[in-house]
């Protein structure tokens, strides 16, 4: 953080001024939807984009207590806020904002916190999984610029996104951790790289997309972070995603507060407990069916007590750290839990239907694909590492290719 | 399955397993998903050949089962079809061809049973009504005698193959007690809905009963008396459907574990990591126990032990427990693949959410064996 | 426990776990164990002298709490109890305080407070009934008023400690409405039966009412007008079990985990084992979460927000279940050792599994939780 | 298996002998109790007795199926059959058959199948717990003699038995699994050993004992096995152990069909279904009772038609190996499970009572010991790695002490 306590503008009062600005200037939830880029474009020209960047990077310079207070009072309010930039302003941005140059910075925060570039990452790789570390897309200096070649795969968004941060490897006589680089990828028209949105489980196009590079060429400056320092932006890159996910720190952007309130489907479409209740009751509410909408209400209810919880911890300093990762986890194993009791509650209705349209919005079909929380944005297990061995200091797993030139680890597969 | 069978029934299941992966291989089976039938009916008729249909026929009408215990037979060919999610009705038409066999007139034999046998038919079975409940307390459609006929009034929900069958049992109520009804699905009175479900080849649909009327020759056994072949056609309908959950979950399993073993990640292959080996551990004893009471089951039927439906509502509570979590314990060791259309887990993931849901869920099977206690 | 504790709270949080740790050690927990009451009178006074009865006492009457929160400070102590599963009445004599403090008589308060405050006496509440709910729908004895008298009927039990009690705080029912009585245990009529449980110095006991009789002085509150101040009370005590219960909880998984780092197997430590790590992972957000709604709850109940009823319940449901399953967890971390009288993991494991089922199961609550649905 | 198909009378056969032999000899269940060792000689001397040994070993020279049959009919007849000869006779017997010299097995087998001398285990140790192999009780050649110091605990009911059979190092040189023995040792009277029972959580003495070793003299054909091939021998016990635990093998010695049938308390005092259904009937049968006494009643048959299962593929070939394991495994996780059951049913009532005296039979005390079943005789976790390693062939568990020299590993403690 930048900013210094004594030169910032007050809770108190910048809430006030806050909230007569949402009130004079935020439309309801009761108006018409308005787009994502206009309300984000309103916000930055009058301060209250990035709140908590620094404003010679176009945010607000205050901190991110400001930003929790701005998006709580719009909430309290009922007013839209923009509600497609998580990604971008909550996770790529501070990424930017901690490893890139003052030159890199300039160059793309503010249209990022103004919404006119978005941004995306371009982490796992078509049989990487979680360990990103393991990267072998290609990354070759060539004179002025860099080459880029090789394969990316679960890039949320890419299809509509300006620029993707991509995880790659510049050097492969280094040890994995010691040989990847970060550098930000123009994705729409760039020769060489071809984009394609990848089909879920439900048979829909999802979010996803898979990505080739064939010689993508790329000017030098868009390195973030240094060559072959690539892992540590990495890792800032995964705390935010995390935290943001888990709706603490830089991506608290209204995610709970968006327009239908707590009615709305939780993540991944996985029926809300009023729903859920609605079923069962037509159902004649059986026992069961009560224990488990009860124990969804009282993990959805924990687990937002709990965030509440570890941003007081960051703010006053007994929580430090890798929490994101534990309220991530709690939110997945959650949302999975509620996937089979949205199965619980229905009954055969939860699977068959009158008509002969395919359709998507059962629980049956929200089944298929429930793992997607407990996988994205890192697996279930990788947390579960994570508050083990970054929490609580707990014994890291035995490695058998962390030391190695990374050549040999890749000859060495299939050896262990 | 069966770990001692014989060697017609070590035949039977080759052929079933050889014929499955020839002529209904996974790549069939998704593009029998654009379909409205979900099935092929010359496929159905060469299944037919096999002996698919034949287990529960008597043999004066040219069926019979290979060891003389139908479901246990049976069973053999629900496991292998859970193993590559294969389409057709074969659960449906068995469940008649049961019901028929033990309680059906000799006219309504020689009726329907060589339609069935030969593939060239196809019957159902309408039990459930909207809201789902698979017990005789929840029949609320009426069979109501009236002079020579009977009339039935009231909806079936969740019918398999409805949209192709030509004659649906329906179980109506009587009074206090449960009728049986053998309706061609062109009788006045009768109208069809169509329906889908999440599985990529199993369709099912609705019938509403608008006072159609029947002659009393309909009626299969007796009026106000179907009840103990109704649960008969449970149980065995169950036993069909936990063995096919077997099947689903032992094939997932299979490839899972196969590919964790090949997969890379932090230089180990990830089923060397203790966790996953332990989940896997863990589902070993779900996939062993789900086999075991899954066998029992049928046999139980067969030989009519009198804890017969108790075992099958353990059964169904266990296995339609763990047989769905085992598919998606599989889908997180799989990892993101696991959740795209292009892996065939989902395929897996479809028939057992609905197998789960279908003829009972776990939890209301849990609430039978609760009632069924003798303590 | 409270993240932002002013520095009053502090110092009483300190004060509090330095009074435990130097005179009531597990040591001297083990030596009540053999004792009739469970815990020490002039060990008692002294807790009251640091303010233990102090909090829902007002002001006039000596009493006060250090935040003007009485709930948000009792906690504190209540947590420190739950890390030393300490002995002492501090629950019911804390909930009749704060009954009292809220509904009582001038007269009432006058008399009754002070000996509490002091730890002079001794006060608790008797609620529940033979079957163990705790909601005013299941409380069956009966206040009757009679003339100037209040006559009681009915059977109390799990009464914490009765034994040594010199009042009870009487829950009954006159009509459709409630009414609190408090009732010298030595009033005629009034029979005490003492009782034990698993826990290692927490004692119980039943209490039967056979027309006891006591003037209409004796109410707390209006007759049959007690509905909002028992479920005030049933708030505050279940924000003191689960802050207790976080105590428990919390000390359990740091000896354990620090027990673990320490102890080799197969030439490592046992917390380096993956399934050990992620176990313990899923513990810290299980304990993280019980810390938060058990916090929560304590805020809720003094700014008497709308949703208190169902937040003590979803902090029941949460912190009952989680906090004695991080126990349990922790008895397996800890292996054989942790199954013998010798180690003190069965204290924390006594005092959770007393506290899971007191005041209501998670299993009770979460029906609760559903009824209390806005939906 | 020393015995081949043809010789052996057939199972029909036997099972109509054995019936007769029942019907004539064994005590009614409704009769008073008769004490094992009664029972055991009378079994033994009517050729009844190790059904499954040599008859030159002093057993009947049949099969484990053979075996099964006769305790099962017994069960079927409601007859009284020894109850305390699981870990002697179940598992300690078939060790020492399958591992000691001819001389030794004349020696003590007679006398064990007999039940005129009891044997129990000594492997674990003190700070040993599941790394069994990690034994560092020492065992040293004096001329004519063994001589044993050291500590053992955990040891089932040694304080009744007249020898344990005790894992020790006699090889500190040897990487740790090459330097161990097995050897018999008297138990009672012996010079340098003592003996003390372990007080259970629930403030009873109970089966567990501790011992200590102090110069004690054993002979040296005591030994079983040979001098540092020991590890294979507590293999082969471990086997046997878990085994007789998930009632296959030589340990199916009619535990299921003890005297009072189905309604028996369940391993480690849980609440078994029966008394579950009655307490929730007491307290109005709740609906989230009934689903886990459903499930405490499910999970029970399963494992019964389970082990069944795995006895006919153990017949037909089909189940080779540790599925032992597999049930042991299975059957502790539904007993733990059943004692948290027992707890939902029984409420308040199942931790508090009227009186003053302590109790230890009710649902809350047995949950405090409820860990006993997933940590004896291997723990869960022990299991789970048996079942996913031995049993399916995955990969093991890094080994970070299997092939250093045991002095060093004790050396390296605390450097990981």
């Amino acid at each position: 953080m930048t900013v210094t306590e004594e030169n910032v503008e007050t809770l108190d009062v910048f809430g006030s001024r806050a909230r007569a600005w949402i009130e004079a200037n935020l439309p309801s939830w009761d108006d018409d939807e308005v787009d994502s880029h206009t309300l984000q474009n309103l916000l930055f020209d009058n301060g209250f984009a990035g709140i908590a960047f620094p404003r010679e990077y176009g945010g607000a310079g205050l901190t991110l207590a400001h930003q929790k207070v701005f998006y709580d009072t719009a909430a309290e309010l009922r007013r839209q806020v923009p509600s497609t930039y998580m990604v971008s302003i909550g996770m790529m941005a501070p990424t930017i904002l901690d490893s890139a140059s003052h030159e890199a910075k300039l160059r793309f925060l503010p249209k990022a916190l103004r919404g006119d570039e978005t941004w995306m990452q371009l982490l796992s790789e078509p049989r990487g999984g979680s360990d990103m570390a393991g990267s072998t897309t290609r990354l070759t200096r060539d004179g002025d610029i860099y080459v880029l070649n090789g394969a990316k795969m679960w890039s949320s968004g890419a299809y509509e996104s300006t620029y993707g941060l991509c995880l790659c490897r510049s050097d492969w006589n280094a040890p994995k951790h010691r040989g990847l680089s970060m550098i930000a990828v123009p994705l729409q028209g760039t020769p060489g790289l071809e984009l394609h949105r990848t089909r879920a489980a439900n048979g829909n196009l999802g979010e996803f997309c898979e990505e080739s590079f064939v010689d993508v060429q790329l000017p030098v400056d868009n390195l973030i972070g240094e060559e072959s320092k690539g892992w540590s932006v990495a890792q800032t890159l995964l705390f935010h995603e995390r935290n943001a996910v888990a709706n603490i720190g830089y991506g608290y952007l209204g995610r709970t507060a968006a327009r239908s309130g707590s009615a709305q489907r939780s993540n991944f479409g996985v029926l809300a407990v009023p729903e859920m209740v609605e079923r069962a009751r037509a159902r004649g509410g059986s026992p069961e069916a009560r224990q488990a909408i009860a124990d969804a209400f009282i993990e959805e209810t924990v687990l937002g007590i709990t965030s509440g919880r570890i941003m007081a911890g960051m703010r006053v300093g007994t929580h430090k750290g890798q929490w994101g990762s534990m309220l991530k986890l709690q939110g997945s194993v959650a949302a999975h839990e509620r996937a089979r009791t949205a199965l619980v509650v229905s009954g055969a209705d939860g699977v068959i239907w009158d008509g002969d349209e395919v359709r998507i919005d059962n629980p049956g079909t929200t089944w298929l694909g429930c793992r997607g929380g407990t996988l994205a944005g890192g697996s279930n297990e990788m947390q579960r590492n994570i508050v083990s061995e970054r929490l609580l200091g707990l014994p890291r797993e035995p490695s058998f290719d962390r030391d190695l030139p990374f050549n040999e680890v890749i000859r060495n597969q299939g050896k262990l | 399955m069966n770990l001692e069978l014989s060697e017609d029934q070590e035949f039977f299941r080759e052929t079933t397993r050889k014929f499955l992966e020839s002529e209904m291989p996974l790549t069939a089976v998704r593009e029998l998903y654009e379909s409205a039938d979900g099935f092929d009916r010359d496929w159905w008729r060469q299944a037919a050949e096999l002996g698919w249909t034949s287990l529960y026929v008597p043999e004066a009408h040219g069926g019979g089962s290979l060891s003389g215990s139908p479901t246990r037979d049976a069973v053999i060919v629900a496991e292998e079809m859970g193993r590559l999610v294969s389409p057709g009705p074969f659960l449906p038409v068995n469940v008649v061809a049961a019901a028929l066999a033990r309680a059906g007139s000799a006219d309504q034999q020689a009726e329907v049973l060589p339609g069935l046998l030969s593939g060239e038919e196809i019957a159902t079975w309408a039990f459930s009504e909207p809201g789902g409940h698979w017990d005789a307390a929840s029949v609320a459609a009426t069979a109501t005698p009236d002079g020579g006929d009977i009339v039935l009034s009231g909806t079936k929900s969740y019918v398999e193959a409805l949209g192709v069958a030509d004659r649906v049992l329906v179980t109506a109520r009587t009074g206090d007690g449960l009728t049986q009804v053998l309706v061609p699905t062109g009788t006045p009175g009768v109208t069809v809905t169509r329906g889908r479900s999440v599985d990529m080849t199993r369709r099912f649909g609705k019938v509403t009963f608008d006072g159609a009327r029947l002659p009393l020759a309909a009626v299969v056994g007796e009026v106000g008396g179907a009840g103990d072949i109704v649960e008969h056609q449970l149980e065995v309908a169950l036993a069909l459907q936990c063995a096919e959950l077997v099947g689903v979950a032992d094939r997932t399993m299979e490839f899972t574990v196969e590919y964790g073993r090949e997969r890379y990640a932090f230089g180990r292959p990830i089923v060397s990591f203790q966790v996953l080996k332990h989940r896997i551990a863990d589902m070993t004893h779900w996939l062993e126990g789900s086999k075991a009471v899954s066998d029992a089951l049928a046999g139980a039927i067969d030989d009519a032990k009198p804890d017969a439906a108790r075992l099958a509502s353990v059964a169904k509570a266990f296995v339609g427990e763990r047989g769905p979590d085992i598919v998606d314990e599989c889908v997180q060791i799989t990892g993101g693949i696991g959740v795209t259309w292009e892996h065939d887990i989902h395929l897996y993931s479809r028939r057992a959410v609905v197998d789960r849901a279908l003829f009972g869920s776990p939890e209301e099977h849990k609430e039978r064996v609760y009632a069924l206690l003798d303590v």
